[in-house]
C-alpha cells in the first residue's frame, strides 16, 4: 500500500518494544519501516529486549514501552498474576515447532512419555504449548516427562549427548535448527499442526497503562501492527528483506521462514481473539499452569481489549 | 608496573648486572612467524573445503599480506626498530596464533571435524566483520558509552560509601550490614526492580552496570582506608592538620592502591553485567549483539563480536592499569597485568 | 591500642537501651499493625502470620528494654542493634503499606512482605534442593577454578617462559563475560553439568590467576636472597618463600572469585539442571511469580555474604602475621 | 656531599628567632591494654624543662621513652598526671611541638619536597613557606633528591628527610626520637653539629631521645635516664660543658661513665 | 632479661668446633646498570682474609660494602676479578657462608622460631637442629619470644632474630651487614661481647661490616677502610689487642682516631 504519511507535527510518540531477533514478529519492523504506524498517526521507537520474553513483558510493565507483540501463551500466567498488560489483537500464528532426532521413537506427542524434553525457559510459551499438546495426547506434562533448560541454539547437541530427546522452541530458533542440522533433526509437532492450528500464538500486546490513557494510540498501533501482518503475508519476499534488516541471514533464507508462518491469522481485539484466549486459558488450567480457581473466561475477558468498540 | 616476575628478580644475580642495550638481533624468529602466516595461507586457500564457505580467498590474501609485513619489518628493522623488538619479543606468539589458525581452519573447513555452522572457520569471522561492521562498530560505541557511565558512577559511589564507611563509624554502623548483604545480590535478580524505578531503559543499564561496579570500589576503598597506618595521621596532625586535611591528604591518597584493586575487580564484573544490562531496551551494544547473533544462529557474527570484546575489554583493563601506574608513583606492589 | 579509660560507653548503654528498646518495640508494634489492621489489596495467606510475628517481636523487644538493667550484655546487644531493628521496621511498614495495602507498587512484581515468606512457608523444600544443588556446583567450580588459577598464577609469577605463553591467553579470554562462551563450552564438554562447573571454574579461575600471580611478583626478593643462603632448593624457594608471601593477595583472589562464581551461577545453571538457585530465579521469574524471585535473590546474597564471611574468618586464621587486610 | 650543602646554605638563612617553651611533667602515669592486662609504661614521672634546655632521654628499649614523647605531642592524653606547655595543660596536637618519630613514615605518594611540605600546607601556609622548604631540604643534605619519592631513599636518607619536615616548622618545642639512628658515622656526626647550631640560633626547647650515649653528652644541656619499664626517673643531671664540644674532652669520658652506669654497663665497658 | 638469659645458656652447649674457611678476593670489580647508565661500585677490591680472622669493614654510606658481601655471599657474581673460598671460586650461595643482611628480613608468616629455624628446614635436617634452634634464640635473648610474629617484635629484637637466624647454620664463613645498627645500647655491648666469645669458640671467619668505628676495633682483627664509591682499599690494619678488650683502652682510642681520620672526620671529633 502507498502508505499515507501523516505530517511530523501531528505524529505521536510511542515506544515499541521487541526482542530484535524474533522473525514471527515481523510484522513489527514491517510496520515500521513500511509507514503502517506513520499511516496511523504514530511516530514509534524500536527498542529492543533481547534473551527471553521476561525482559519486555517488565519493561511493558513498568511503561518502558507502550506496546510489543507477546505470546498469548507466555503472558497469560503473569496476567492472572496481576500483570498490567492487555492483548489488543493478534498477527500471526505457527512459529512453534517441536524437534526430534531422526530415527528415533520419537515420532509425535504421544511418543515423549517419559522422556527429557529441551526447553529455553520452564515457562517458554513452547514449554506450555507442549505440555497442553502431551495432556491431550494422554501424557501428564508434570510427572511424565522431564523438563530441562538449554539454550536454544544448544538443543542439537543436547540431544546428541543424550540429554533430552525432543526439544521445543519458537523460530527463527527451531527454523534455523532443523535447518542447521538437516539429516539428523526432524520436525515431530508443531503450532501450525493439531488442536491449535489456525489460532494465532503472537498477540499485539499494549501495557493497561496506554490502552486505558491513550486509547486513540493503542487502537491505532494495534491496526498498524495488523495492517502491517497482513502485508507481510501478502508480500513474504519483501518482508524478508525488512526482516533482512535485522538479520544476518539473507533475505530468500528469511521468506522461506516467513512462508512457513501464518501471517494471515491476524486480526484486532474482538469475540474471536477473546475466545482463542479462553481456549488457551482453559488448556493452561488443565495443565496447572494456571491456577484451577480462575475462570479461563473471565481471564480471557480481562486479558483482551476490544478496541473496535 | 614493572613487569618482574619473580624468577626476573632473582636471576639478575646470574646474569651479568650490566645489561648491554640489546642490539637488534638478526635471529631468524620473526623470519618463522612469516612463514607461519604464509604456509598458513597456503592451507586456507589451496585445501578445498568441505563445503562452500565465502571470503576464503580474502583470508588466504589477508594471511600473506600480514607474513609479508613481517618480513618487511625484519628486513628493514634498522628503520623499524621500535616495531621489529615488539614483533621479535612476541614472534613465537605470532607463530603459535597461525598454528591456531590453521588448526582452527582445518578443522572447520577443510576435514569438518567440527560441526556446521557452529564453528565456522576464520573467514565466517571475516564475512561478519565484513558485512556486519557498521553494526558491530554502533555496538562497540554503544557499549563503551554503557561502561563509561556506569562505572564511572558506579566507582564514584563505591569511593564515597568505602571512604565514609571506613571514615566515620556511624556511617559504618549502616553501610556496612548494607554491603555484605546487597553487595552480592547478581545484577540480573534486580532487572524488574531497575526497570520500574528508572525512567529510561539506558539509565536502568547503567544503574545496573554501576552496582557491580560499587560493591568491590566500595569494599576495598572501606579497606584500604581502615587499613592506613595510623602514624601517617599522627604526623600530619602533629604538624597541625585539621580532619579535611587528614581526609583529603593522607586518607585518600593512602587508600588509592587498594582502590585500584576494587576498580580492577569492578571491571571484571561491570563487564558481564553489561552483557545482562544491554538486554534493556537497546538499540546496539555488544551483549545485545551477541545475544541477537545467537538468536539468529549466526555463529561467524557471535565469534566475531566475541574477539571484538576480547580485544576491547583487555583494552579497557589495560588502561585502567596504565592510569593506576601514572598516579601511584612510589606505593610499590599492586596487582599485575 | 586503646588506653585505659573507656569505660564509658557502658556507662552510656544504660538509660539509652531503654529508649532505643522501647522505641524499637514501637517500630515492630507498627509492623503488626499495619499488617494485620488493614485489608489487603491482593491475595496473601501468610499476612496474619507476619502480623502474629511482628507483634511477638515487639513484645521480646519491650521486654527486653525494660529486663536491660539486669542484663548488661542484654543493654549492650539493645544499644548497638535498635537503629537497625528500627530502620527494619519502618521498611517493613512503608513495604506493607505500598504493596499489600494500597496497592501502590505494581503486581506481580513488588510482592510484599508476606510474599517472601510465603515462599519459605510453601516453596521451602524446592528452595532447599535448589541451595543445595547451587552449593554442590559452586563447591565443585570454586575448588577445580581456584587450584587452577592459583597454579596458573604461581607459574605466571616464576616462571618467564609460562608467562610468555599464558599471559596473552589471559590477558585475552579473561575478561570474557561467561555468557559470551557457553555455545564453545557445551560443545567442549561431555555433559551439560561437567560445563557448568567448567563455567563456574572459568570465572573463579581468572581473578585467581591474576591475584595470585600479583602477589608472587610483589614478593620482596630479599626473602629470596635469605633463604638462598641458607641453602633453599628452588623448589623451597616456591613453597616456602614465594607462596605464603603472596598469600594476602591469593585472599583478595578468592574474595573476587566468590563474587564472580556466584554471578556465573545465573548462567552456569541455564544448561540443562534440574535445581540451583540460578535456575529457580529464572524458572519463578519466567512465572512472573516475583516473590519467588526474590525469595531466591534473599537466599543467594545471603549464602555469598556467608561465605565471603567464612572466607574472611579462615584468612583471619591463616594471616594472622599480616596488618591492613582486605575488610568485610 | 653533606659538607658541600652545608657550605652553601648558611644557617642565617633559616633563622627565625622563637622562643623556646617552658616543659612541666607532673607526676604523669600511663598504661597500655595489652589483650586484657595492663601494661605499665611511665609510673609517676615528673621533671620541668626550661625554655630553650636540650634535654636527652636515655632509658633501655622499651621502657617508655616514644610514649612520653606521644603524650608530650599530645597525640595520647595521659592516663593520670598533666604535661604543661608554658603553664598550659596539652589537650592535643600542635605545630609548635614538632615530632621526629622514631620511623621516618614519609608519605609514599609524595616526593621529598613535599613531604617536607607537609606542616606548611597542613596549616595552609604553603605559599610564602616555599623557600624554608627548600632550605631545609638543603640543610640535610638532600637538595638534589627533592624529587625523588621515598622508595628511593636509603634508610638514612630517609630519616634526614623526616628531620627536614620537622625544621622547616620553627617549632618551640623540637621532640626527637631517636632522629639519627639510621646514619653513618660521618652524616651522623655532621648532623649532630647542625643540631647544635640550629638549636643554639633559634633557641627552641629540644627534647631528645637516643641509644647513643655520647650523643647525648654531645649534644644536651642536661640528662635524664629511665629505669626499665614501668619507666621511673633514675638519675638526671646537668651536661655543663660549653660547645662547641669535643669529643674527645674528660669530662665527657666522666658523664659517659656515670650514664653507662646507670643504664646498667659495667666499668670495663 | 638478657644477661639472664646468657646466664642459663653456656657458650659451650652451642659449641661444635667447625675451623674457619680462608677467603681470597682478588681484583673483584663490580658496577651496576641504573636508569641505562653504568654505576662503578667496586674498583679492583683485592684482599685475603685467613682462616678464623674477624675482619671489619669500613667505609662511607653507599660506598658498596654491603654489594661487596653479596658478592662474598654468592648471590651474585663479580663483573671482574675472583672470589675463592679455601682456594675454591664462589659460583653461588651455600649454606657454609651464611649472611646476616643490614635488613632483618623476617619472614613476616613465620613466627620467630620458625624463622630462625629456616636454615636447618632448607638443608632438610629441621629434626635433628630443634634443640640448636632454641639455643640460639636464648643465645639473643628472645627465649620468651619465640612463638611471636616478627610484627610483633621491635626493630632491635627482630635484628636479633636475624642474628639467630645465621648463628644456627654452624658457618665456616660467617658474613655481618652491620647486625647489630638497630640495638640499644646496653642490648648492643652484650651483643658484641656474646659475637667475640662465640666467634673464639668456634673459630669460623667473619666479615663485619659496621658504621661504628668502636665496634669495629672492639670486635675484630682487622680493619679495612673503603673509600668512597667506587669502593676502593684506603686503609687496612691489624688491631693487635688481646681479647677481653677495654674500651677505655688508650690504644683503641689511637686507633679509633686513625680510623675516623680516614674516613674524613677531623680529629676534633
Ligand atoms: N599502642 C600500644 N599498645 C600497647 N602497647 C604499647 C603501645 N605502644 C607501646 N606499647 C608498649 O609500651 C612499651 C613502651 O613502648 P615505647 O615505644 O614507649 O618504648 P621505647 O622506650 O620508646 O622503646 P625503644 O627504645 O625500643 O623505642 C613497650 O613495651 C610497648 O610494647
Ligand atoms: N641492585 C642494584 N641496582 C642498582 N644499583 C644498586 C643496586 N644495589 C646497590 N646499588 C647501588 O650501589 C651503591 C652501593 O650500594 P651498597 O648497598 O653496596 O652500599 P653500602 O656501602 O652497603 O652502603 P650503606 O652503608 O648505606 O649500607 C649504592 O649507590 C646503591 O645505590
Ligand atoms: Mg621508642
Ligand atoms: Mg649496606
Amino acid at each position: 500500500p502507498g502508505p499515507y504519511i501523516a505530517r511530523a507535527s501531528e505524529l505521536k510518540k510511542i515506544n515499541v518494544g521487541w526482542t530484535g531477533s524474533s522473525i514471527c514478529h515481523n510484522s513489527l519492523p514491517s510496520a515500521f519501516h513500511k509507514g503502517f504506524f506513520q499511516k496511523h498517526g504514530l511516530e514509534p521507537e524500536l527498542l529492543a529486549f533481547g534473551g527471553g520474553n521476561d525482559a519486555v513483558l517488565e519493561a511493558l510493565s513498568s511503561g518502558k514501552i507502550d506496546v510489543t507483540i507477546g505470546f498469548i501463551l507466555r503472558l497469560l500466567k503473569p496476567l492472572e498474576q496481576g500483570a498490567n498488560i492487555r492483548f489488543t489483537g493478534s498477527v500471526h500464528g505457527g512459529c512453534i515447532r517441536v524437534v526430534a532426532a531422526e530415527g528415533t521413537p520419537e515420532v509425535d506427542y504421544a511418543s515423549l512419555k517419559g522422556k527429557s524434553i529441551g526447553v529455553s525457559s520452564l515457562a517458554s510459551p513452547s514449554k506450555n504449548f507442549l505440555s497442553v499438546q502431551l495432556h491431550k495426547a494422554g501424557i501428564n506434562p508434570q510427572s511424565d516427562v522431564e523438563w530441562r533448560v538449554y539454550p536454544v541454539d544448544l538443543f542439537a547437541e543436547a540431544i546428541k549427548k543424550g540429554e533430552i530427546q525432543a526439544a521445543a522452541d519458537a523460530d527463527p530458533g527451531t527454523f534455523l535448527l532443523l535447518r542447521n542440522n538437516r539429516g539428523f533433526l526432524k520436525e515431530i509437532g508443531g503450532q501450525d499442526t493439531g488442536i491449535y492450528s489456525g489460532l494465532s500464538c503472537c498477540a499485539v500486546t499494549v501495557s493497561k497503562a496506554f490502552v486505558e490513557e491513550r486509547p486513540k494510540d493503542a487502537a491505532a498501533a494495534t491496526y498498524a501492527l495488523t495492517e502491517a501482518a497482513q502485508w507481510v503475508f501478502e508480500n513474504p519476499d519483501e518482508s524478508s528483506l525488512v526482516a533482512a534488516k535485522y538479520s544476518p541471514h539473507p533475505a530468500p533464507l528469511l521468506a522461506e521462514v516467513i512462508r512457513s508462518h501464518r501471517h494471515d491469522v491476524n486480526y484486532t481485539a474482538n469475540r474471536r481473539l477473546r475466545d482463542e484466549v479462553a481456549i488457551y486459558a482453559n488448556d493452561l488450567r488443565e495443565v496447572g499452569v494456571i491456577r484451577r480457581r480462575t475462570d479461563p473466561e473471565e481471564l480471557a475477558k480481562r486479558a483482551t481489549i476490544d478496541i473496535e468498540v | 608496573m614493572s613487569n618482574h616476575s619473580a624468577i626476573e628478580t632473582i636471576s639478575t644475580a646470574e646474569i651479568s648486572p650490566i645489561k648491554r642495550a640489546s642490539t637488534l638481533s638478526a635471529n631468524p624468529e620473526l623470519i618463522y612467524a612469516a612463514g607461519a602466516w604464509a604456509v598458513s595461507g597456503v592451507i586456507t586457500l589451496l585445501w578445498p573445503n568441505t563445503q562452500e564457505f565465502e571470503r576464503t580467498t580474502d583470508l588466504a590474501v589477508l594471511q600473506w599480506i600480514f607474513a609479508a609485513l613481517l618480513l618487511v619489518v625484519h628486513v628493514f628493522r634498522g628503520q623499524l626498530a621500535g616495531l621489529f623488538r615488539k614483533l621479535h619479543y612476541n614472534a613465537w606468539r605470532l607463530v603459535a596464533l597461525a598454528v591456531l589458525l590453521s588448526i582452527w581452519q582445518v578443522a572447520s573447513a577443510k576435514l569438518g571435524l567440527w560441526p556446521q555452522p557452529y564453528f565456522p572457520p576464520p573467514q565466517g569471522v571475516l564475512d561478519a566483520y565484513i558485512k556486519d561492521y557498521v553494526r558491530l562498530a554502533d555496538s562497540i560505541r554503544a557499549s563503551l558509552i554503557l561502561l563509561f557511565f556506569g562505572v564511572g558512577l558506579g566507582a564514584l559511589a563505591g569511593f564515597l560509601t568505602g571512604l565514609s564507611t571506613g571514615w566515620s563509624p556511624r556511617v559504618g554502623y549502616w553501610t556496612i550490614p548494607f554491603l555484605r548483604l546487597f553487595g552480592p545480590v547478581p545484577a540480573t535478580a534486580l532487572i524488574p526492580i531497575v526497570l520500574f524505578v528508572f525512567p529510561t531503559s539506558f539509565s536502568g543499564g547503567a544503574f545496573l552496570v554501576a552496582l557491580a561496579t560499587w560493591f568491590p570500589v566500595a569494599v576495598l576503598t572501606w579497606s584500604g582506608v581502615s587499613s592506613v597506618d595510623s602514624s601517617y595521621y599522627d604526623v600530619a596532625r602533629t604538624l597541625g592538620a585539621k580532619e579535611r586535611f587528614l581526609l583529603l591528604k593522607v586518607a585518600i591518597p593512602a587508600t588509592l592502591p587498594h582502590l585500584f584493586v576494587g576498580l580492577f575487580m569492578a571491571l571484571g564484573g561491570a563487564i558481564s553485567v553489561l552483557v545482562v544490562a544491554e538486554m534493556l531496551g537497546v538499540k546496539a551494544g555488544l551483549g545485545f549483539y551477541l545475544d541477537w547473533a545467537q538468536g539468529w544462529a549466526a555463529y561467524g557474527h557471535l565469534y566475531g563480536a566475541l574477539i571484538v570484546m576480547a580485544v576491547l575489554f583487555s583494552g579497557v583493563t589495560t588502561l585502567l592499569f596504565f592510569v593506576r601506574d601514572r598516579v601511584l608513583v612510589g606505593q610499590s606492589g599492586g596487582v599485575q597485568w | 591500642m586503646s588506653t585505659l579509660s573507656e569505660n564509658t560507653i557502658g556507662q552510656r548503654s544504660g538509660r539509652n537501651g531503654t529508649l532505643l528498646g522501647l522505641a524499637a518495640a514501637g517500630a515492630w508494634a507498627l509492623v503488626a499493625a499495619t499488617t494485620g489492621l488493614l485489608p489487603d489489596v491482593g491475595d496473601w495467606p501468610e499476612t496474619e502470620n507476619l502480623a502474629i510475628a511482628g507483634a511477638i517481636i515487639a513484645v521480646l523487644l519491650a521486654a527486653s528494654a525494660l529486663l536491660q538493667r539486669v542484663s548488661p550484655a542484654l543493654g549492650r546487644w539493645l544499644v548497638d542493634k535498635s537503629p537497625w531493628l528500627i530502620a527494619i521496621a519502618l521498611f517493613l511498614s512503608v513495604w506493607q503499606l505500598a504493596s499489600a495495602k494500597l496497592g501502590w507498587l505494581p503486581q506481580p512484581f513488588f510482592p510484599p512482605p508476606q510474599g517472601i515468606i510465603e515462599v519459605f512457608t510453601y516453596d521451602y523444600a524446592e528452595l532447599g534442593i535448589s541451595l543445595v544443588a547451587s552449593a554442590q556446583l559452586l563447591i565443585v567450580g570454586f575448588i577445580y577454578g581456584g587450584v587452577v588459577g592459583f597454579i596458573g598464577g604461581v607459574a605466571l609469577g616464576w616462571s618467564q617462559l609460562a608467562a610468555y605463553w599464558i599471559h596473552p591467553i589471559l590477558r585475552f579470554v579473561g575478561p570474557l563475560p561467561s555468557t559470551a562462551l557457553l555455545p564453545i563450552i557445551f560443545f567442549a564438554f561431555p555433559s551439560s553439568y561437567s560445563a557448568s562447573i567448567f563455567l563456574v571454574a572459568l570465572a573463579v579461575a581468572f581473578p585467581m590467576t591474576v591475584l595470585t600471580w600479583s602477589g608472587i611478583a610483589s614478593v620482596n626478593p630479599a626473602y629470596y636472597d635469605v633463604a638462598r643462603t641458607l641453602g633453599a632448593s628452588p623448589l623451597a624457594l616456591v613453597l616456602k618463600v614465594a607462596i605464603p608471601a603472596s598469600l594476602p593477595y591469593v585472599f583478595v583472589g578468592l574474595f573476587m572469585a566468590l563474587g564472580a562464581a556466584f554471578s556465573s551461577l545465573m548462567v552456569a545453571e541455564l544448561l540443562g539442571v534440574k535445581a540451583g538457585l540460578g535456575f529457580f530465579i529464572q524458572w519463578s521469574q519466567g512465572w512472573g511469580s516475583y516473590n519467588s524471585v526474590f525469595t531466591a535473590v534473599l537466599v543467594l546474597a545471603l549464602l555469598c555474604s556467608f561465605s565471603i564471611t567464612a572466607l574472611f574468618k579462615i584468612r583471619g586464621r591463616v594471616l594472622s602475621w599480616q596488618k591492613g587486610l582486605v575488610k568485610w | 656531599m653533606v659538607a658541600s650543602a652545608l657550605a652553601q646554605t648558611s644557617p642565617e638563612t633559616l633563622a627565625r628567632p622563637s622562643a623556646g617553651a617552658s616543659l612541666d611533667i607532673d607526676n604523669v602515669s600511663h598504661a597500655f591494654n595489652l589483650d586484657g592486662s595492663t601494661l605499665h609504661v611511665l609510673d609517676h614521672v615528673s621533671f620541668d624543662v626550661k625554655p630553650g634546655e636540650f634535654v636527652a632521654l636515655l632509658g633501655p628499649s622499651g621502657c617508655g621513652k616514644s610514649t612520653l614523647l606521644r603524650l608530650i605531642a599530645g597525640l595520647e592524653p595521659p592516663n593520670a598526671g598533666a604535661l604543661k606547655v608554658n603553664g598550659q595543660t596539652i589537650t592535643g596536637p600542635d605545630p609548635s611541638r614538632v615530632v621526629v618519630f622514631q620511623d621516618p613514615t614519609l608519605y609514599p605518594w609524595r616526593t621529598v619536597w613535599r613531604n617536607v611540605a607537609l606542616g606548611p600546607e597542613a596549616q595552609g601556609k604553603l605559599k610564602e613557606s616555599r623557600g624554608r622548604v627548600d632550605e631545609a631540604i638543603d640543610l640535610v643534605g638532600l637538595g638534589q633528591f627533592s624529587k625523588a619519592y621515598p622508595h628511593q631513599l636509603s634508610g638514612g636518607m630517609a630519616q634526614r628527610v623526616a628531620l627536614a619536615r620537622a625544621l622547616v616548622n620553627d617549632p618551640s618545642i623540637l621532640i626527637l626520637d631517636e632522629p639519627l639512628g639510621k646514619l653513618d658515622s660521618l652524616t651522623r656526626l655532621t648532623m649532630q653539629s647542625e643540631l647544635v647550631s640550629l638549636w643554639q640560633e633559634k633557641g627552641f626547647t629540644a627534647i631528645l631521645v637516643t641509644h647513643d650515649v655520647e650523643e647525648a653528652l654531645f649534644l644536651s644541656t642536661r640528662v635524664i635516664i629511665f629505669s626499665n619499664r614501668p619507666a621511673r626517673i633514675k638519675a638526671d643531671f646537668e651536661v655543663d660543658l660549653p660547645y662547641p664540644r669535643h669529643r674527645g674532652d674528660p669530662r665527657l669520658a666522666e658523664l659517659r661513665h656515670r650514664s653507662l652506669a646507670e643504664l646498667g654497663l659495667d666499668s670495663t665497658w
